[in-house]
């Protein structure tokens, strides 16, 4: 449902709207050459004009001159830092002197968290992990306590990158669920678009006017034409079938030729879950710190039990990864872990690219 | 919300050395409350923490029906378990659980059931053999085989010799070396299964030990006629958060820990004895 | 007092002091770890007594002479648990780029000295010398690493040591990739955690100075650095540096310095 | 103790001194015939070790030469080859390193001052001891030596072998909020840097006074750290790329150390120099407390090196307030260089001293040579001198304990750091690849 058009000019009063809830502001801005998320009190801070250059393993930005503030394709992080910590503190316990130990959770900072310019793909990968830590056996009380203070800004992806591959996915480049507002950007302001009671509320306190046909038509078009200029895109066949029929296909030894094992694929990729556990003592032995780390299939770890390592080389875990991501996805969450984002492949340090993978190992070209 | 991460303490009520590595604690929760509360079923496993050092998955030993105590027996092989290894009756540790999907002992009620393990002795299945044996009249045959390297690596000797005179019971064990003494076969398990007496068709057979073994053991069974879903086994992975959210015990689409630790034969089939799953 | 304490020594061999600073810059956890063990010989700060049997001993330092060589020899005997502390004592550290750099010139010279050449030759690991029950990598090793494994030995239980590589600290800390976003020749992807990825959070390239990962594929890497435009010379000194005698290192270092090398 | 005819001393690891090295001595008939400052720390070979890097790698080398003054090496090296390529860097960057030495300073002078020099004075084994007896004043000097590892770490990531210093600048600004917190700790902290330096002049310092000539860098303005000209009590004043014209240094047999000389004379540099010789660069809050103390400057007595360490913690101390109050993020922290072919020099006061540096580097940047010049070598023939007068003073007759002892605190007195002093390459190994 569309609120109105909020100009560029009053984007300001977007922000103070949250601030004026509670709300912290994060958004994104220009930081050591990169579109991060990170703390925003004004509208100045946005990074207007900036636009990305992605390509396997490359990551560039450049100032275009452009009035927009959004006019970029996502940046290293997605939403998962802000609500599966990327290392934090879970417990801690304590023993006194007669060997009784006590246990107490140490709960995450209780902070009402506005995130600005969130990306389709990135709600996707949202969903996702709701499903995974608040819908399994288990509610992870961590992650729910950062979920429930989020609210979420959406801006519909107009500026995909080289290596964005959301259209194949079907999760983007609109929004089109899990966010509270909805922007599209034009060349003067934002049509405004609230998917939750809180961004009703939230579109209230903002001053729109009403956007015309001409605006609604334009962003359309924009939005429309953002999904054609994908030229990525996954193999459409049921891939998780053909991924398991080819589990000894030559690709893999030689994709682990080129595959650092480094887990930075696992790390920027939104959807990505697993984690380690680890104790952390004083000195004095009087207290300790159950801590959770974000942890990686390609890391020894991950697969070592008691004296072997289910997958010690790369070739086996690039498979898992591979296979868990396109394949058994599917039977744990009846869709994909994949939602096009790209970030897997611009973030590879060797420039490994997932499409051209998965291509190769079930067949379907990688460019449409 | 309760925190599914946070343990609950318990205290060591007993400690008993199995053999040199392998030791058995008994313990109760220091809360009673939480104590009288505490249920699991034959294969649950509970995450023990050591102070200061770690938390590992163990199975739950004991039998369900004994309120008393639960126990846990551990081999040492790593630094927490190793740090286990000095805990006496008194001392404190963190546990939490029960945790995972236990043996199918409903569904063996009535038929034959047959126990495979290798390695050093499964603690998993020991606790399924008790089972039945406390419960003689509810199953049909018991059938017990176990494999070891050497015959100095069978702990539980005497338990062997002890389940061997029960009755409608058959104990078969192999080693591929064997010192003086060995009442047993010498040579490999698979050799045994010639002589394996069950009503293969509604068997249950449950398994815990290397893959490789139970890679063995499982063609033989299908040879001898035991349909793949009477075919149960109990897969170890890493855990580090045993509530299916660490992603360390992924097998396939499977999380070993809730979806798990024991699976039908047909649930794990296709994946089963791949290198690197 | 209490005598059941463990008594720890610390041992310095051919090094720059800085991993046994991280003892000294422990701060008050230092008058903690007094309380904790009984430190028997530690020079630097004050007992000394290297010849005294100890639980746990802690090494500083690279094997280069002969007298060295027998020393350690000594601390092993009488030390029940020995742990390397910093690149020096577990690879060699940065003296042992002498190892390869003047293979010729040094061979030259054997047959003047033969004694002096092998008390100079090489700069070696403690592991080549006796048996290391625990390597902490480092150079410098942390604070942390120190009283992670003291802590652990003082449980009786065998110290955790990391192995993951520093990509994964990196991202953990929400680093932006100086590889990907500046082409930086960055060594984190085959290196060693531990470190907290410092240099990436200083906006430049790891230089590996915690020593070879597991399963380092330092030849992709070393592939990489090639396609963002260095020189093989320049790839050669990217590996053959603060632990260039690591073989994971070396060996993507030499192939590409080009010299036969045995 | 009955005299005896032959005393032969061997004190086989030397305590609390940084690095390791014995001392030796032979006396005979009361006199001391033969002392020897033995230092076995086998040599690493820096300089060779730096033939054929780029020059960009030297900052990240020459720090481990010592892990306790890592940033006095990586400030000498980067201004040598920045002299050499004329770079420019400009007053942010000069001030950052100026800030970046204060952390140095504190860090080691309360590192020296605490763990190693003070047990002495009021008869402890150690710091682990001194804290039973000294709880208050220890936890003083760890915090002081931890504020100091906070300054480092803000421009360099941590504190022993800092990743933030590159030729050119630094690597990353700071942010200012960084800066400021940085800046409340240094001012909270600072009147317990001021009772630090009262509580060493109060200690019982003996009277020993003795000759020697001191050496240190002078700036027009600033107490000295980065930049200046060399200058001694004897009249001494010349440039950095001077100093081969006057300083030589030898090789001993005894020691993997050479030993340097100024005009054939034996020298002192560190603390007690730099205080000697630029009382008047002192800043004036500083001169106050310094007047205000009974030991005075200059002095000629070296237990007073304490004190001065004590002062220069308040000069560093006061020095990284002033420049973090007026602290600005950069748009840039460094400045580009580009490679030129020549020789570089570079000499900044290290915690002990100065410390000089030669770079020889070609027209790509690869380096050809390396000369340096580390404090401890420098002092290492006055280091030797003083023994002998002391321990002569002190009397033979003490007997062996007590000889050892004092030895042990003269040699503290000049806070050796053997590390340093042991990095070159051994002259006979150039002898070899010439024969
Ligand atoms: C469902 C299930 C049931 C089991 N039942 C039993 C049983 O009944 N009896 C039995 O003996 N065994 C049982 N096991 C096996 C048992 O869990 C392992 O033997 C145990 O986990 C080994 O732990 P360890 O610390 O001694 O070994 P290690 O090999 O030392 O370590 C185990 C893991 O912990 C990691 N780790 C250790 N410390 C840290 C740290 N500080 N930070 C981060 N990571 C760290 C290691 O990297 C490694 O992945 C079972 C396993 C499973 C999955
Ligand atoms: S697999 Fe790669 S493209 Fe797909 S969601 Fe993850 S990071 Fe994005
Ligand atoms: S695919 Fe790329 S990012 Fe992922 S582990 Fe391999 S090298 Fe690292
Ligand atoms: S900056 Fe270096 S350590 Fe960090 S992710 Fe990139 S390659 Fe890895």
């Amino acid at each position: 449902m569309e609120s109105g058009f909020l100009p560029r000019t009053r984007f300001q009063t977007l922000l103070d709207a949250l601030h004026r809830a509670g709300y912290r502001c994060v958004g994104p801005r220009v930081r050591d050459g990169a579109i991060v998320y990170d703390t925003l009190t004004r509208a100045e801070e946005l990074p207007r004009g900036m636009r990305d250059r992605q390509a396997p393993g490359r990551y560039r930005l450049e100032q275009t001159g452009n009035p927009r503030f959004f006019s970029w394709a996502n940046g290293p992080q997605a939403l998962k830092p802000f609500v599966f910590a990327p290392q934090e503190p879970l417990w801690r316990s304590e023993r006194n002197a007669s060997g009784e130990i006590r246990f107490a959770e140490i709960s995450p900072p209780a902070e009402r968290l506005a995130i600005i310019g969130v990306r389709a793909c990135d709600l996707a990968a949202l969903r996702l992990q709701d499903r995974h830590f608040q819908e399994g056996v288990v509610a992870d009380s961590h992650y729910a306590a950062r979920r429930r203070n989020l609210i979420l800004i959406a801006v519909h992806c107009t500026h995909p990158a080289d290596t964005c591959f959301c259209v194949s996915t079907g999760d983007g480049p609109r929004a089109t669920q899990d966010f509270d507002l909805a922007l599209s950007e034009l060349d003067d302001g934002y049509l405004v678009q609230a998917g939750s009671e809180p961004g009703r509320e939230l579109a209230a306190q903002l001053t729109l006017t009403r956007a015309t046909a001409a605006q609604r038509e334009a962003a359309a078009r924009e939005i429309e034409e953002s999904a054609k200029s994908q030229t990525r895109r996954l193999p459409s066949r049921q891939l998780r079938d053909a991924l398991f029929a080819n589990l000894e296909h030559p690709r893999w030894n030689d994709v682990a030729e080129r595959c650092l094992s480094c887990g930075n694929c696992t790390a920027v990729c939104p959807t990505c879950f697993c984690h380690s556990e680890a104790e952390e003592p004083t000195l004095a032995g009087d207290h300790s710190r159950h801590l959770r780390l974000w942890d990686s299939c390609f890391t020894q770890g991950h697969s070592y039990i008691h004296g072997l390592t289910i997958r010690a080389d790369t070739r086996t875990r690039y498979r898992q990864w591979l296979t868990h991501k396109l394949g058994s996805w599917h039977d744990q969450y009846g869709r994909s872990g994949c939602v096009g984002c790209g970030r897997c492949i611009a973030w590879c340090p060797v420039g490994i690219d997932i499409t051209e993978e998965a291509a190769a190992i079930c067949g379907g070209g990688t460019h449409g | 919300m309760a925190d599914p991460h946070v343990p609950h303490e318990a205290e060591v009520v007993e400690r008993i050395q199995e053999s040199p590595t392998i030791f058995t604690l008994r313990l109760r929760f220091t809360d009673p409350a939480r104590h009288a509360a505490f249920r699991f079923e034959p294969g649950q496993f509970n995450m023990l923490y050591l102070y200061g050092v770690g938390e590992i998955p163990i199975s739950i030993v004991s039998d369900p029906r004994d309120e008393h105590l639960f126990d846990h027996t551990i081999r040492v092989v790593g630094r927490v378990t190793k740090g286990f290894t000095q805990l006496k009756a008194g001392d404190r540790l963190g546990v939490r659980g029960p945790y995972g999907r236990g043996w199918p002992l409903r569904r063996a009620k009535g038929r034959d059931v047959m126990v495979v393990t290798g390695g050093l002795g499964c603690a998993p299945v020991v606790s399924v053999i008790n089972y039945v044996i406390r419960r003689r009249d509810d199953f049909r045959r018991l059938v017990i085989m176990q494999g070891v390297k050497h015959s100095d690596d069978l702990i539980w000797r005497s338990q062997y010799s002890l389940w061997s005179r029960q009755r409608d019971t058959q104990v078969l064990v192999a080693a591929d070396a064997g010192a003086a003494l060995w009442p047993w076969h010498i040579g490999r398990v698979t050799e045994l299964f010639d002589r394996v007496l069950i009503d293969a068709a509604r068997a249950v057979v449950m398994m815990c030990g290397p893959e490789g073994m139970m890679r063995v053991a499982i063609d033989n069974l299908l040879h001898k006629g035991v349909p793949e879903d009477g075919i149960y086994l109990s897969m170890e992975r890493s855990m580090q958060c045993a509530v299916g959210l660490c992603g360390h015990c992924q097998y396939g689409g499977k999380f070993a820990c809730k979806d798990g630790p024991v699976f039908a034969y047909p649930e794990v089939k296709p994946l089963f004895g791949i290198r690197g799953f | 007092m209490n005598n059941a304490r463990p008594r720890i020594a610390v041992h310095k061999f051919a090094s720059c002091d800085g991993c046994q600073l991280a003892f000294l810059n422990l701060g008050e956890d230092l008058l903690a770890l007094a309380q904790a063990v009984e430190i028997v010989h530690f020079a630097e700060a004050g007992p000394v007594d290297p010849d005294a049997a100890v639980d746990i001993a802690f090494i500083e330092g690279s094997i280069s002479t002969p007298e060295d060589a027998e020393r350690v020899r000594r601390v092993r005997a009488n030390s029940r648990y020995l742990v390397t502390v910093g690149a020096c004592a577990t690879s060699g550290g940065l003296q042992a780029l002498r190892n390869f750099a003047d293979a010729r010139e040094w061979l030259a010279a054997i047959y003047a000295k033969p004694e002096y050449i092998q008390s100079l030759a090489t700069s070696t690991p403690i592991s080549s010398h006796v048996k290391v029950d625990l390597e902490l990598w480092g150079c410098p090793v942390s604070g942390r690493q120190l009283l992670a494994a003291t802590r652990s030995l003082l449980f009786a239980v065998p110290p955790w040591y990391e192995k993951d590589k520093v990509c994964l600290e990196c991202k953990r800390h929400q680093n932006v990739c100086v590889m990907v976003a500046k082409g930086a020749p960055c060594l984190g992807p085959v290196t060693r955690a531990g470190c907290g990825a410092l240099c990436p959070a200083f906006r430049r390239d790891c230089y590996a100075c915690y020593g070879p990962a597991e399963n380092p594929n330092a030849e992709s890497l070393a592939r990489r650095f090639e396609g963002l435009g260095l020189m093989p010379e320049a790839v050669a000194r990217r590996f053959l540096f603060i632990n260039g005698a690591a073989p994971a290192f070396a060996e993507a270092g030499l192939k590409r310095r080009g010299k036969p090398h045995d | 103790m009955t005299e005896k005819r032959e005393i032969p001393i061997h004190v086989p690891v030397l305590a609390r001194v940084e690095g390791e090295g014995t001392l030796e001595l032979r006396v005979r008939d009361g006199t001391i015939e033969e002392l020897r400052l033995r230092i076995f720390e086998p040599p690493r070979m820096f300089e060779k070790l730096l033939e054929g890097r780029d020059y960009a790698e030297v900052p990240d080398m020459v720090a481990r030469i010592c892990g306790i003054c890592p940033v006095a090496y990586q400030m000498s090296a980067v201004h040598a080859i920045e002299s050499l390529f004329g770079a420019q860097p400009g007053p942010w960057v000069r001030d950052m390193r100026r800030l970046f030495y204060c952390g140095e300073w504190i860090q080691s002078h309360s590192l020296h001052i605490h763990m190693l020099a003070a047990p002495d004075f009021l008869g402890s084994a150690s710091i682990v001891e001194m804290a039973r007896g000294h709880a208050a004043e220890v936890r003083r000097g760890l915090k002081l030596q931890a504020l100091g590892n906070d300054i480092i770490r803000l421009l360099g990531a941590r504190s022993v072998h800092p990743v933030g210093a590159r030729v050119g600048g630094f690597h990353r600004a700071p942010a200012r909020a960084q800066a400021d917190a940085l800046r409340e700790k240094l001012a909270a902290a600072l009147p317990e840097a001021e009772a630090l330096v009262r509580w060493t002049a109060a200690l019982d310092l003996p009277a020993d006074e003795q000759d020697f000539t001191a050496v240190s860098l002078r700036h027009p303005r600033e107490y000295p750290m980065n930049e200046g000209r060399l200058v001694s009590s004897r009249g001494l004043d010349i440039a950095v790329s001077e100093f081969e014209s006057r300083f030589v240094e030898h090789q001993e047999a005894h020691s993997t150390a050479l030993h340097s000389l100024l005009d054939g004379q034996p020298y002192l540099v560190g603390p007690l120099a730099r205080l000697n010789l630029n009382f008047d660069r002192l800043p004036s809050p500083v001169r106050t407390l310094a007047d205000s103390l009974d030991v005075k400057f200059p002095s000629r007595n070296m237990y007073h090196s304490i004190v001065a360490r004590a002062l220069e913690i308040v000069v560093a101390m006061r020095e990284a307030i002033r420049i973090l109050e007026a602290y600005e993020e950069p748009v840039s922290a460094y400045v580009g260089v580009s490679p030129r072919a020549g020789a570089g020099y570079g000499c900044t006061e290290a915690p002990r001293g100065i410390l000089w540096q030669r770079y020889d580097i070609d027209a790509t940047g690869k380096i050809a040579a390396a000369r340096i010049v580390p404090p401890t070598s420098q002092n290492q023939a006055r280091m030797e001198a003083d023994l002998r007068s002391s321990l002569q003073s002190l009397g033979t007759q003490q007997g062996e304990a007590a000889l050892r002892r004092r030895g042990e605190r003269v040699i503290r007195n000049y806070d050796p750091c053997i590390s340093c002093a042991t990095h070159f390459l051994d002259l006979r190994v150039r002898e070899l690849k010439h024969g």
